[in-house]
């Protein structure tokens, strides 16, 4: 039987999306830290991989990578969170400064990175600007009669795995707890005993590690370029503003949403509407501008004077700045 | 003098908690009240209520003679109910003057159109600038005018943020907690430019205050809440006889 | 606000002073005549160091080719050195490579940098929109553009300051087509980015392909993607529906290999014919062994600005592998060239004056035959006489590479 | 040899344009805290425009009727832009108002959903409208789709000498920043400007003294979209052309590295902000020109400074290199000529302190 591809590339793009938007989600509902840099780890994840298999020229086991891109991609995230965030965090600063700060990390890192590469590419005349990891992997494998895709057998498990454990530690664990504590609110986890620095940690640890395992994940579907993270960003943001930037279900309902929404949306529209395919990236800036109508998210605390009358939400000060 | 503010059988609660089952009071005019009641009675909600802030579920708030519930917060201000906050919201990096000048209601400068052109409103502004420096010197803090307001001691605080109200002209002042986060003597001292003001500009305020010795001194009249509804009320003396609200009160604190 | 006014004041006399200074009468013409005599002087006598400007896409979308014609400009630069010293001409040339990140208003950016600091000739940009945001300023300040891989017919203004050293798409469409009509498939999608590039090409070829008796439907992707899978998806879908014989693919190399990627896993793409422009040619990653079965599958055939017929372009070919380890890509040969034709007309009118080099260009170009071929740029300034090479890739001792397997040149081809 | 001539003017004419787009990125974000990281849509609709109207009214003028966008008129433009001065000026003149109303009301429609999301999303929110706004310009034909504009009439092509022609322009974009600048100047030592950092501040306060921050947002929001948009045809007519693809949020971020090197809430301190960026970009171009063949582009170097910039900056600078000033009205000149009667005061309340303590009183 053949499976129709539109609806392969939705479960890709599913796993894709929702190993970089819950990890935003995540810091972002930890640090309130709206983080543009986010992008940068995805490309970092994805290069990886390509860097290593470049390097020693072999096939590279994907049991291999995939503990290397998370790693470089925590380590990276916790670097800057220690460089950038925190201070900034300790110093009380709003929303937006926090933002902005993201942003200048972002521009930084991603360039750093883009003359890496550059240097590299002279180094070991191969191109890097463009290309997809050698990762050891057969094409096809057949299970029940149905020929499946490898690659996406593995991204699926990958995913699904990594948020399972991602949702355990969360709800059942002490830290986990703590965590959500001090999303909540701060008293909590006081008493739960658990220092926020360290909880600040490991949320950047784990965001950046997971949403390098997301850049990965998409360079075994496609080839990818230092510029990833770049093109990947807004759509990310569209599935986490879905999920109001707090939930992380909601969250992948919204990886759900913009995938299918760029995957079989846009192809109704274009044989039923004549709209023309270029719109697609179009169409995940719509679902992101709607979703933010008609459902403020929570985390923006809603504009004035809609916050008190439509959601009668705390007008304490620590809601707004 | 009748009464300036009647609230009528007010209810709200956030998904399915009653913050206020139904509460009703009365303000009279030139008055102090005072209104207590343990943690989580309803008092600041009321007051979130009474400013605009929440849509009552039910119940109605007439201020002047004029129903405001649903009003949005500048629309009431600018009808001349000020209200101040638990821990104060003024500008935290703007300097006490800046803060007293935004006070006064409906500035000619204030309009984008006017606003380039200096002419159009420096006198006014200049008279504001008379007033706030008049107000400032009566309470005892012209000498800090150009200091940030985050600079400023607790209690000072709260006379800049009390007396922005009046500054905006209000007739009416809801004071949330006057002596939080105020040195346990100045405390008094707060309560003494309160009545101050209130001869001065024949004003009325509805106190929310933990403090029974200053109700006792500088209160008219006293609601009691307790989870959401009136408990009890009347002349400070009298309700602190009442032998359930000494309860309630013991046990919410 | 006082000293700021002052000082914009300041720097507004001081501009307008110098500017016009120079344009009292014939003090601007003796100076030119003192430098060009100066020029030939020094030209007599010692080495003297010409600068030529570059804009190259070392970022951004056109990055991955971008880098690889960084080494073609400087391959140029060296053999032109060389040729200088043999022909016992005492000049040296330098470049001055600067980065336009693929975007229009760097490009004008990195435009006024190299012509501020002396340059009448800049090679690049690579895009048409970068171009266009160049035009107004080369056209005033009389630069003399060379652009080697701008072939949006939109540009092709006469007696403007731009050149450029490939012919304009209008001629490849037609190339294409003929191609494609030779393989004997007459009904084709047309899948091109929604760019001035895609767009213009894509006119062009339903045009030509028409009158080659052949019927065309176009489907636009965005460009910029980070991917093309749902835009793969859907071309398959209506390729099946719309029952055509071929695919034909007007892409840059980034998307385009992104796309034949997602188009390899397609069993019906797969069998069915492809055919594309230039721009994905030389594109590292349509090496790949099991993208390269798909080429075999699909005999995929793309045309591309370069006459194989010609010495000088074999010999270039080889040059450029020992020393870059990859095949020439696109538009190489016309960069290489585009350097040579700087070169020869500021030895022969010195680098002084624009107008001189705009009008020497033409002349050096009429006599020159490089590695792209004739050079002579026609009314419009764009090169005259484009051959087309028909290119794939093939599996030549055990790797991957970019054959050129046939030649169109006036108006037929030529296999072999 | 660098030509010191056309260096400055072409310097200062993008930094006149980049310091307009700082001076309004700046009365958003640094007066009245709004995080508006659309702004290059409102720069692109603004170069549109003007690049619509100039070729339309040029090509009607003299009787064309090609597309705009269409090689004809490029050519038939180029023989006819010189020709009539009035008409060239004429039409900058007009394009610039159009298009501050138009990229004004767009600004002022876009502040709808900005009121709703508050203050912490509206970031988002005008990054995806201008990101959607591009991506239909490229499918729009009027304005050329995908091709974009070319040939845009300057308002000096009846100019011959092209210095002379740069300075004018250079001198007219200097005179529309000084406007710009002393507008805003005026505007946020007002009352006005005390309300707009009032709502920076706090606006839950500011509200509930009586301030309509709702719509106090959605004015700015359109004084600083239009005069964006003027920005934005300065550009067209300078660039002689506009495409979609010149308005990627990269420019944005520019702008914003401006404004927060140079210090928020601040005008002068925009101005600085722009002067150096930019400046920054040419010399990386230098640096590239003087010592060829380093090992890392210094393009990529250039970008690396502009984020750690601003990281470092907001770090150990939060206030910019020039720190903002209290609002500056008449009110002040009142309370220093107080300055001493100030002291008096001081000196009568320590003794009114003294005394109260004395009779045993609890006294502030």
């Amino acid at each position: 039987m053949e499976i129709p591809v539109e609806l392969l590339n939705t479960i890709w793009y599913i796993c894709v999306y929702s190993l970089m938007a819950i990890p935003l989600t995540l810091s972002y509902r930890i640090s309130k830290v709206l983080n543009f840099a986010h992008g940068v780890y995805v490309t970092l994840g994805a290069y990886t991989a390509i860097l290593m298999s470049a390097a020693f020229g072999v096939k590279l086991s994907p049991f291999l990578a995939v503990p290397a891109a998370f790693l470089v991609g925590a380590s990276i995230s916790v670097l800057t969170d220690m460089m950038v965030f925190s201070p900034l965090i300790r110093r009380e600063s709003n929303p937006v400064t926090l933002m902005i700060a993201s942003m200048g990390a972002w521009i930084f890192i991603k360039n750093a990175f883009y003359a890496l590469v550059d240097i590299l590419q002279k180094r070991w005349m191969t191109s890097l600007f463009y290309t997809s990891p050698n990762i050891d992997l057969p094409a096809q494998v057949a299970i029940a009669g149905v020929e499946l895709n490898t690659r996406l057998l593995f991204v699926v498990s990958l995913s699904a795995i990594s948020l399972f454990l991602l949702g355990y530690f969360l709800t059942k664990t002490r830290l986990g707890m703590a965590l959500r504590a001090i999303a909540d609110n701060l008293d909590l986890a006081q008493i739960s005993g658990i220092s926020r620095e360290r909880v600040m940690l490991i949320t950047w640890l784990v965001s950046g590690g997971l949403a390098a395992l997301g850049g990965f994940a998409l360079s075994l579907f496609t080839y990818v370029s230092p510029e990833l993270g770049d093109q990947m960003i807004l759509q990310v943001f569209a599935c986490s503003v879905i999920g109001g930037l707090t939930s992380i279900p909601l969250t992948f309902v919204g990886a759900v949403i913009i995938s299918s929404s760029e995957n079989i949306l846009i192809v109704f529209l274009y044989r039923y509407l004549g709209i023309e395919l270029s719109f697609r990236p179009f169409l995940s800036f719509f679902a992101l501008l709607s979703v933010i109508l008609i459902r403020p998210p929570a985390g923006a605390g809603g504009g004035l004077p809609y916050r008190f009358h439509l959601r009668g939400l705390s007008i304490q000060k620590k809601s707004d700045s | 003098m009748g009464a300036i503010l009647e609230v009528k059988g007010v209810k709200k609660s956030f998904g399915g908690v009653e913050a206020i089952k139904d509460i009703s009071l009365e303000v009279q005019k030139g008055s102090v009240t005072g209104l207590i009641g343990p943690n989580g009675s309803g008092k600041t909600t009321l007051f979130n209520v009474i400013a605009g802030f929440y849509k009552p579920d039910a119940g109605q708030v007439v201020f002047d003679g004029q129903r405001i519930d649903g009003l949005n917060p500048n629309e009431i201000y600018n009808l001349g109910l000020a209200r101040t906050f638990q821990n104060p919201r003024l500008f935290p990096s703007m300097t006490t003057l800046e803060n007293l000048m935004l006070s006064p209601k409906g500035q000619k400068g204030e309009s984008l159109l006017k606003a380039p052109l200096k002419r159009l409103w420096v006198d006014e502004e200049l008279k504001h600038a008379s007033e706030v420096q008049e107000l400032m010197s009566k309470i005892e803090i012209g000498d800090l005018y150009k200091t940030t307001v985050a600079d400023l001691s607790g209690g000072d605080t709260k006379m800049v943020e009390t007396s922005k109200g009046i500054l905006g002209g209000a007739k009416l002042i809801l004071l949330d907690e006057p002596t939080a986060g105020v040195q346990y003597v100045s405390g008094r001292s707060v309560f003494e430019h309160v009545n101050m003001l209130r001869k001065e500009y024949n004003l009325t305020f509805l106190v929310i205050e933990h403090r029974i010795d200053l109700l006792f001194d500088f209160t008219d009249y006293v609601y009691v809440l307790d989870m959401g509804e009136v408990l009890s009320k009347g002349k400070p003396q009298e309700v602190s006889k009442n032998p359930e609200v000494i309860k309630a009160y013991m046990g919410g604190a | 606000m006082l000293t700021f006014l002052v000082i914009g004041l300041v720097l507004g006399g001081a501009v307008v002073y110098g500017a016009l200074t120079p344009t009292l009468g014939q003090v601007a013409e003796l100076n030119s005549k003192i430098n060009q005599l100066q020029q030939q002087v020094n030209q007599l006598t010692q080495i003297t160091e010409y600068k030529i400007g570059a804009s190259m896409p070392l970022t951004g979308e056109l990055s991955d080719i971008g880098v690889q014609w960084r080494t073609v400009l400087e391959m140029a630069r060296d053999d032109l050195n060389a040729e200088m010293t043999r022909y016992g001409i005492k000049a040296k040339f330098t470049l001055v490579i600067q980065d336009d990140k693929t975007q229009p208003t760097e490009a004008l950016k990195t435009f006024q940098m190299l012509a501020q600091s002396g340059m009448k000739v800049i090679i690049g940009p690579a895009g048409s929109s970068q171009v266009k945001a160049c035009k107004s300023y080369v056209d005033d300040n009389k630069i003399v553009l060379i652009s080697a891989s701008s072939t949006s017919p939109t540009l092709a203004i006469p007696n403007d300051y731009i050149f450029r050293t490939v012919g304009s798409d209008a001629v490849q469409a037609k190339a294409l087509a003929a191609l494609i009509d030779t393989q004997g498939v007459d009904k084709v999608i047309v899948f091109h980015r929604d760019d001035e590039y895609g767009v213009a090409f894509a006119d062009f070829f339903g045009k030509e392909f028409k009158n080659l008796g052949g019927s065309s439907t176009v489907i636009k992707y965005a460009s910029g993607q980070a991917d093309y899978a749902s835009e793969v998806a859907q071309l398959s879908s209506s390729a099946k529906q719309g029952g055509v014989q071929g695919i034909v693919m007007i892409s840059f190399d980034t998307d385009g290999v992104n796309i034949v990627d997602h188009a390899k896993d397609d069993a019906f793409l797969s069998s069915l014919k492809w055919f594309s422009s230039e721009g994905v040619q030389g594109a590292t990653g349509l090496l790949t062994e099991n993208i390269a079965q798909f080429i075999l599958k699909t005999d995929y055939m793309g045309t591309r600005p370069v006459f194989k017929e010609n010495p000088l372009y074999k010999d270039f070919a080889t040059r450029y592998k020992a020393k870059a380890g990859a095949d020439a890509p696109v538009f190489t040969a016309n960069l290489y060239d585009a350097i040579f034709l700087a070169g020869w007309s500021i030895v022969r009118v010195g680098p002084a004056s624009g107008e001189a080099l705009k009008s020497a260009l033409p002349e050096v170009a009429k006599k020159y035959y490089g590695a792209s071929g004739w050079c002579i740029f026609d009314e419009a300034g764009d090169k005259l006489y484009q051959d087309y090479s028909i290119w794939t890739v093939k599996s030549v001792s055990g790797k991957n590479q970019y054959v050129d397997i046939g030649s169109y040149s006036g108006g037929s081809i030529t296999w072999g | 040899m660098v030509d010191v001539v056309s260096f400055l003017s072409s310097w200062l004419t993008l930094f006149g344009i980049y310091a307009i787009l700082a001076l309004c990125l700046d009365m958003e974000v640094g007066y009245t805290g709004m995080a508006n990281t659309g702004l290059v849509s409102f720069f692109g609709i603004g170069s549109f425009v003007a690049g619509y109207i100039s070729l339309t009214v040029f090509l009607s003028f003299f009787g064309y009727s090609y597309p705009i966008y269409s090689l004809d008129a490029v050519i038939a433009i180029g023989k006819i832009s010189g020709s009539n001065p009035f008409l060239s000026i004429g039409v900058f003149l007009m394009s610039l108002v159009v298009a501050f109303v138009v990229s004004g009301t767009v600004g002022y429609l876009v502040s709808y959903p900005t009121l709703r999301v508050g203050p912490a999303f509206l970031g988002i929110t005008i990054l995806s409208f201008g990101e959607m706004l591009r991506i239909f310009m490229k499918h729009f034909t009027p304005t050329g789709g995908s091709y974009g504009l070319l040939g845009i009439p300057g308002p000096f092509g009846w100019v011959s000498e092209p210095s002379v022609k740069a300075v004018l322009f250079l001198a007219l974009t200097l005179a529309i920043l000084a406007t710009v600048y002393l507008y805003f100047q005026t505007l946020s030592n007002s009352p006005y400007g005390r309300m707009l950092r009032s709502i920076r501040e706090d606006e839950v306060a500011s509200l509930c003294m009586g301030k309509p921050v709702p719509r106090i947002k959605a004015q700015l929001l359109f004084v600083g979209s239009g005069i964006s948009g003027i920005a934005g045809s300065l550009l067209a007519f300078y660039q002689g052309s506009v495409s979609p693809d010149m308005f990627t949020t990269a420019v944005t971020f520019e702008v914003w590295s401006m404004v927060i090197l140079g210090g928020r809430g601040n005008n002068r301190g925009a101005l600085v902000g722009a002067a150096i960026i930019s400046l920054l970009g040419w010399s990386s171009s230098a640096l590239n020109f003087y010592l060829p063949g380093l090992v890392v582009d210094p393009n990529y170097i250039r970008w690396m400074l502009m984020g750690a910039v601003i990281v470092i900056i907001l770090l150990y600078q939060p206030k910019g290199l020039v720190p903002e000033k209290p609002v500056q009205t008449k009110a002040w000149s009142l309370f220093e000529t107080k300055e001493e009667k100030g002291i008096l005061r001081k000196a009568e309340t320590a003794v009114k302190r003294a005394f109260s303590w004395l009779a045993g009183r609890s006294y502030k």
